[in-house]
């Protein structure tokens, strides 16, 4: 604080007497949690055993790995690839529809001043149930009714996203500004037209957001089922893996990253299309 | 999937059937499809089969405990689960290059301290204490020196890199919770790293995993040795679902047995799953498997 | 009274309503109090402005009045109705009849401006064809009679949040207007308008206030918008009323009261401002808790 | 019809034909994937049919095996520590990378095209694949499993980061800008308060994927929750498994809670 | 000229600077002309009200002047600067001799007050500085200062967005004076403010004007404050200039020529506007396009 009086001063501006803020604030709650996670994560770091050191071969194995893949792909391998992918894509859309059908009423029912508080409790409960077990598991109940088939895949893609699209779903429902449900209110609006035209057209672009990001984890977790055997591009990319041909998942990755920036790519431009209004220009 | 449960006395067999092949461990290439067999197998039955490579076990073994697939594919213990859990029936066993077993190995980076001979070269790969003959039980007199090293080990399903390897230590004395440091790791390829990487100074695995690694680290046959093999494990082999008549159960094991008879047979078989026959199976060889487990206190 | 208007049947022209508050008070849940024992008569028909400082509890006032925010004690009549006691389908015909023009604006910004007036229609449609988007032909009809009104009808189809503040003050407007409201609340109606702009807005207030014989409540900041359009004039301090009297007859000693210091000919925003150099190191008034 | 509406009513924009377009795609493409032979050949059938299978298996999931709840306690304890590693790591890397890969915090198109790529691909790759290469790179243990889930947490969290700041109010940055602030200043000073929020948010939520993610964990020989899932799984004891679930569940749920907090504070 | 201020080295009080512009025409991405042509000459220390219709252009010329919205042709320049051709490095230099001030206040709502107001001396302080927030002694203490002047000294470790309206535009006038520019930009600083706050903030314009000789740029909707603050009086309708001259000589035909229509008594919001009832069908003038 010294230092304020000896601050240059220049004619101009210099009020008469030096300014002295108020007192900072503590809050020292803040202060408590702020050491208290900060003293955790220390003691979570200090206490795992790990040699940190062997990271610093990482870029030279990086090399050679990325060499070993990409220096000679099997594009041989491309049309089994194509067709994997495909797999994995098909499995991916039926399974983020369904789970978009299911999930999209329910996260409604779950917000804060939608649903009954009872039928909340209940609905946050199942999300995070669902989000609690493994996918395998969730794969092999499914597997008893539908078999190794696809569609299996589809369906454990699809309960599975219930768990996230309605979590999503409820937080972005929560998250609206306030006014214009006021304004629906203050017009004698009930809650569903509360919900039609307070709350959809702000939420809006975040659902089509959480829908488009869904199907592209969706088409990346074909890995997982393809353990149980309904194939995927995934599931391809980790077998050539474990039996260490490079070569091939080198021509599969190319496929994989070729498909997810076009879905990346699309969702992209649709996601700008339905938030154009608060499209920013570049400036200088 | 078809098929639902039935009773036994009035079995309907179903209009089509799956296949669920779960690779074995021990196999050099990669499954990719079965379609070469099912192929045959719907020439031959008249009925369609559906052919599924899974990668997961449980998956496996519930699939066809819900009738939702008829015949598998199995490795040992997933065999005796089928039939123990869901009355599935074991019909064949495999042959490889002869072999209807295989052994578990011991790897380790550090001979001077396992080796009791000096280490001789097969293939390309060390072996030590008579390891080299290729056929289990060998050097298992060493396996006492392991007590207090790190140990790669699989999950507690896999007969070589977890239960016949264990049981070893048990019988060798060690007490398997105590004595040795486990490291876990969930596949072979893994476990013959941990131990060329010197993560662990000893690691399990089936015979002989070093095969697969070598691709990346062409000098894993020097680093890491073999210096035991456990007794010998019973291959995987085929078992077919309560939800078939006995009639159509003996003409699949039949149809498949008189297949791996016939030189094209064989070489399709050796392609998918590098299998060169198929032989009646004895369900007595799996109780070992079982017994196993059950000693491990894992049931 | 009791204007009743099914969902079908062509709305007739409501009647206006009084406005009855008895001791009431606002206690917002952080302590803060927005309204202290306010008593206050608004007759069916008066056009009443209600000035204040900053903070000084002009927009508690009106949300009160519509049930936005509920009264911690007191009680509030609307017409013949309890409007602190109803609740559920009750709350929402008596809110259906009360148009609200807030200070925000409150405009759904991604939809349309024609979406955004029908809103004001949403007592009156069944939640089924609000889920659609299928409202009834005189209700549309009634949303383009409000928006050629504030002149916003060639913009129908736009954006909201395409528009600039003073479009949206308007679209704000014509939502209220196609309530065909008895009772009209404006939260600072004019604040972002030009004044040719600001004037027809005011203008527009007044007429449907004489003609429709509408009850209009509007909170402003500028005075001689408050003395030239309301026939009343309410201040407000620190959650308390301190002047309620005629429009056009309240003094500078008045708005003294009502502002907490003196008025000198700069503050009214006509007056001749250039006289107003005299500002030395400024101290700008501060806010009633 | 509209001339007729109202007089002066402008006509209606066109473009209403694109939501057609846009709904005839879905469905075509839904179609096509439900088709029998190239689709996933939806049967209802099966489903009518067999659901019973289904019931009984969960039926079998909701008896917890309570005494098997001491050996759950270090694999447990294990996967939260390697998810606070991973989380705490990703979240310092993702909150530069965020800015760099949304418009509003990096102008150069040239710049934001090549993080948004890399971070495509990063996210491309399956985490059993990092797990596999990893092992090989860096050994056995906790190591490959951090990277891996640190690789997996910067993808996620940058990609719903950048979304969340691009959609933000771009006006604080554009006075910082007037102010003649540099673009790194104006990421800081100005934009970054009012990121921190939905940061925050998708950090915790990458949490919770570490903590469900411990299959990855397990592969690379790191142990936690993972292996021991596969353990009980190899041995079909649907009442240990379902202790486990309960106690992924008590993590997801204080998660949410502490992200509903959050949520609630900064509003 | 040239006032060099390297971050470190204590700034001098900086002259004031003039303002040219040449031909300036601003065409917007999606072909809205927002400024057409536009030559203007404003020299040193001069306060200048800016009046015309909502999207007249009042904000464009504000933004274009600071480089927000860059020129599509024609020439700027602002002290001995071409402002049109600055960039990086010497760009932000130049803005940050300009303190600007946001029709929407533009304040980053979940930090305090402080923060936002030390963005006026970003310009002055090393990236590495701000990475971690430590602003020297002599930048804070301008803050403070700024926010003294502004009389909100008292709120300064509040939450931006926990203030109301008046107060945040308050913080947003103290983070342009913390610049201690030679320019001030104010796009409508007193819109959201009651009267006596509105005529506070309009006289420490006037104050930095006259003291220290800043030059200051204000866009209003107010006629009388535009003609009662300013020295000079540009009225813009459709991007062009339509009046320029001196404020207090305004006459209502100049007006008349801004708004495009009769400016009568009731347009001034200080006029009788109890005159004003003859309202019929309201006509709200249109917007240029
Ligand atoms: N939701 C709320 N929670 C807590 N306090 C509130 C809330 N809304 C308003 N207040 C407080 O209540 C008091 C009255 O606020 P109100 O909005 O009615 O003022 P106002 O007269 O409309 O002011 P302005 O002219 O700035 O709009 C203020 O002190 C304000 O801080
Ligand atoms: N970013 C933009 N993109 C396209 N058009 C714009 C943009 N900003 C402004 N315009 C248009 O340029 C014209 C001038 O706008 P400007 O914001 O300068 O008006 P204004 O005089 O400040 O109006 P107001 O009083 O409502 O603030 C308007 O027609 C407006 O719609
Ligand atoms: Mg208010
Ligand atoms: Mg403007």
């Amino acid at each position: 604080m010294t230092a304020l009086n000896t601050a240059p001063r220049t004619s101009r501006t210099a009020p008469a007497r030096p300014v002295t803020p108020p007192a900072k604030p503590r809050n020292p709650w803040r202060v408590v949690i702020t050491v208290a996670i900060t003293v955790a994560v220390i003691l979570v770091f200090w206490s795992v055993k790990v040699d940190w050191a062997r990271t610093v071969n990482l870029p030279a194995d990086i090399a050679r790995y990325l060499w070993l893949m990409f220096s000679n792909p099997a594009w041989d391998k491309v049309p089994e690839a194509l067709w994997q992918t495909w797999r994995s894509v098909e499995m991916a859309w039926v399974g983020c529809l369904l789970g978009i059908v299911i999930s999209f009423p329910l996260s409604f029912l779950a917000a804060r001043g939608i649903g009954p508080a009872p039928v909340r409790f209940v609905l946050r409960g199942l999300f995070s149930l669902i989000r609690a077990v493994p996918e395998i598991v969730i794969a092999i109940v499914i597997l008893s009714v539908t078999g190794l088939t696809p569609l299996t895949g589809a369906l454990a893609l699809a309960v599975n996203g219930i768990g996230t699209l309605g979590k999503w779903g409820y937080e972005a429902i929560e998250g609206v500004h306030p006014g214009p449900i006021e304004a629906v209110h203050a017009a004698g609006g009930s809650r569903w037209q509360t919900v039609r035209w307070g709350i959809w057209p702000q939420a809006s672009p975040e659902f089509v957001s959480f829908w488009l990001y869904r199907f592209e984890i969706n088409v990346r977790a074909s890995a997982v089922l393809g353990l149980i055997g309904v194939g995927g591009i995934g599931d391809m990319l980790t077998s050539y893996t474990q039996y260490r041909e490079w070569p091939t998942v080198g021509a599969l990755l190319i496929v994989v990253i070729i498909v997810t920036v076009a879905i990346d790519l699309t969702s992209g431009a649709i996601r700008r299309r339905i938030t154009e209004g608060s499209r920013v220009r570049d400036l200088a | 999937g078809t098929g639902s449960s039935a009773s036994p006395e009035a079995i309907k067999d179903p209009t089509e059937l799956t296949l669920a092949l779960v690779p074995s461990q021990d196999q050099s290439g990669l499954v990719d499809t079965a379609a070469p067999l099912t192929d045959f197998l719907t020439k031959e039955l008249g009925i369609t089969v559906h052919g599924v490579v899974s990668k997961d076990y449980q998956a496996a073994v519930e699939a066809m405990g819900a009738g939702q697939a008829q015949i598998g594919f199995l490795p040992s213990l997933q065999l005796w689960q089928a039939s123990d859990k869901y009355g599935a029936r074991t019909v064949l066993q495999t042959e490889r290059n002869g072999n209807i077993s295989y052994p578990a190995q011991f790897m380790t980076n550090n001979p001077d301290k396992y080796c009791d001979d000096k280490p001789v070269e097969r293939d390309g790969k060390l072996f030590c204490n008579g390891a080299d003959a290729l056929k289990g039980p060998a050097g298992l007199d060493s396996i006492k020196k392991i007590k207090g090293a790190k140990v790669s080990v699989l999950g507690p399903g896999s007969p070589a890199g977890y239960i016949y390897p264990m049981l070893a230590l048990k019988e060798a004395g060690l007490n398997i919770d105590t004595d040795i440091d486990k490291l876990p790791v969930t596949a072979n390829d893994a476990s013959v790293l941990a131990v060329y990487n010197g993560d662990a100074e000893v690691g399990f695995s089936f015979w002989d995993a070093r095969d697969i690694v070598k691709k990346d680290t062409p000098d894993v046959g020097q680093k890491v040795v073999v210096f035991a093999l456990s007794t010998e494990i019973p291959n995987d082999g085929v078992t077919l679902s309560k939800d078939l008549s006995p009639k159509l159960q003996d003409k699949i094991a039949k149809a498949l047995e008189d297949y791996s008879n016939t030189e094209a047979g064989s070489k399709v078989l050796q392609s998918i799953y590098s299998i060169t026959k198929l032989a009646p199976a004895d369900p007595k060889s799996l109780d070992v498997v079982a017994r196993a487990a059950k000693s491990l206190g894992l049931q | 009274m009791s204007p009743e208007t099914p969902a079908g049947a062509a709305a007739a022209a409501p009647a206006p309503w009084s406005i009855r508050l008895r001791d009431a008070t606002v206690r917002y849940p952080n302590g803060v109090v927005g309204l202290n024992k306010i008593s206050l008569d608004i007759e069916a028909g008066e056009m009443v402005s209600i000035v204040g400082l900053s903070g000084s509890g002009k927009s508690s006032l009106i949300r009160t009045i519509n049930g936005l925010v509920s009264l911690s004690s007191g009680t509030l009549e609307v017409g013949d109705h309890r409007m602190d006691l109803a609740r559920g389908r009750e709350l929402r015909r008596l809110r259906g009849q009360i148009g609200m023009i807030f200070q925000g604006f409150n405009l759904a910004g991604r939809t349309t401006v024609l979406n955004n007036v029908l809103v004001g229609r949403l007592a009156h449609t069944s939640v089924a064809r609000t889920l659609v988007g299928a409202y009834r032909p005189r209700d549309r009809q009634l949303a383009y009679e409000a928006l050629d009104r504030v002149g916003m009808l060639e913009r129908v189809y736009h954006r909201a949040a395409h528009l600039s503040g003073g479009q949206q003050q308007r679209v704000a407007i014509a939502r209220a207007l196609a309530q065909e409201p008895g009772i009209v609340l404006a939260d600072e109606p004019v604040a972002s308008l030009d004044p040719p702009t600001a004037h027809a807005v005011m203008g527009d207030l007044r007429r449907i206030n004489r003609e429709l014989g509408i009850t209009v409540l509007v909170n402003l900041h500028l005075l001689d918008l408050a003395r030239g359009y309301g026939n009343r004039l309410i201040g407000l301090r620190a959650g308390e009323i301190v002047y309620d009297g005629p429009a056009a007859s309240a003094t500078d000693a008045d708005f003294e009261r009502i502002y907490g210091r003196p008025i000198g000919d700069q503050d009214l925003l006509g007056g001749a401002a250039s006289s107003a150099s005299t500002a030395s190191p400024v101290s700008l008034p501060g806010e009633p808790v | 019809m509209s001339a007729a509406e109202y007089p002066g009513l402008p006509a209606k924009p066109g473009g209403r034909w694109k939501i057609w377009l846009a709904i005839g795609i879905i469905a075509a493409i839904t179609a096509v994937t439900l088709a029998p032979g190239i689709g996933v050949d939806f049967s209802l059938d099966a489903i009518l049919r067999n659901w019973r299978n289904g019931t009984e298996k969960i039926g079998q999931l909701l008896v917890p095996d309570w005494s098997f709840f001491p050996r759950t306690i270090a694999p447990l304890w294990e996967t939260i520590q390697m998810a606070i590693i991973a989380s705490v790591i990703g979240a310092i890397v993702s909150v530069p990378l965020s800015m760099w890969a949304a418009r509003l915090t990096n102008p150069n198109p040239v710049t934001r095209g090549i993080v948004r790529t890399l971070l495509n691909i990063v996210r491309a790759v399956p985490d059993l694949l990092y797990a596999a290469v990893l092992v090989a790179m860096v050994g056995v243990g906790a190591l490959p499993g951090i990277i891996a889930l640190v690789l997996f947490n910067v993808g996620i969290v940058v990609k719903l980061v950048s979304e969340a700041i691009e959609s933000g109010d771009p006006g604080p940055g554009e006075a910082a800008r007037a102010a003649g602030a540099t673009q790194t200043q104006i990421n800081r000073a100005a934009l970054l308060p009012d990121i921190w929020p939905p940061f925050i948010n998708q950090a915790l939520y990458a949490f919770e994927l570490n903590v469900r993610a411990s299959t990855v964990l397990g592969l690379v020989g790191a142990g936690g929750l993972g292996l021991l899932i596969d353990a009980v799984r190899t041995f079909y004891r649907y009442d240990q498994l379902s202790l486990i679930i309960l106690e992924i569940l008590v993590v997801v749920v204080l998660i949410d809670w502490a992200s509903a907090v959050i949520r609630k504070r900064v509003k």
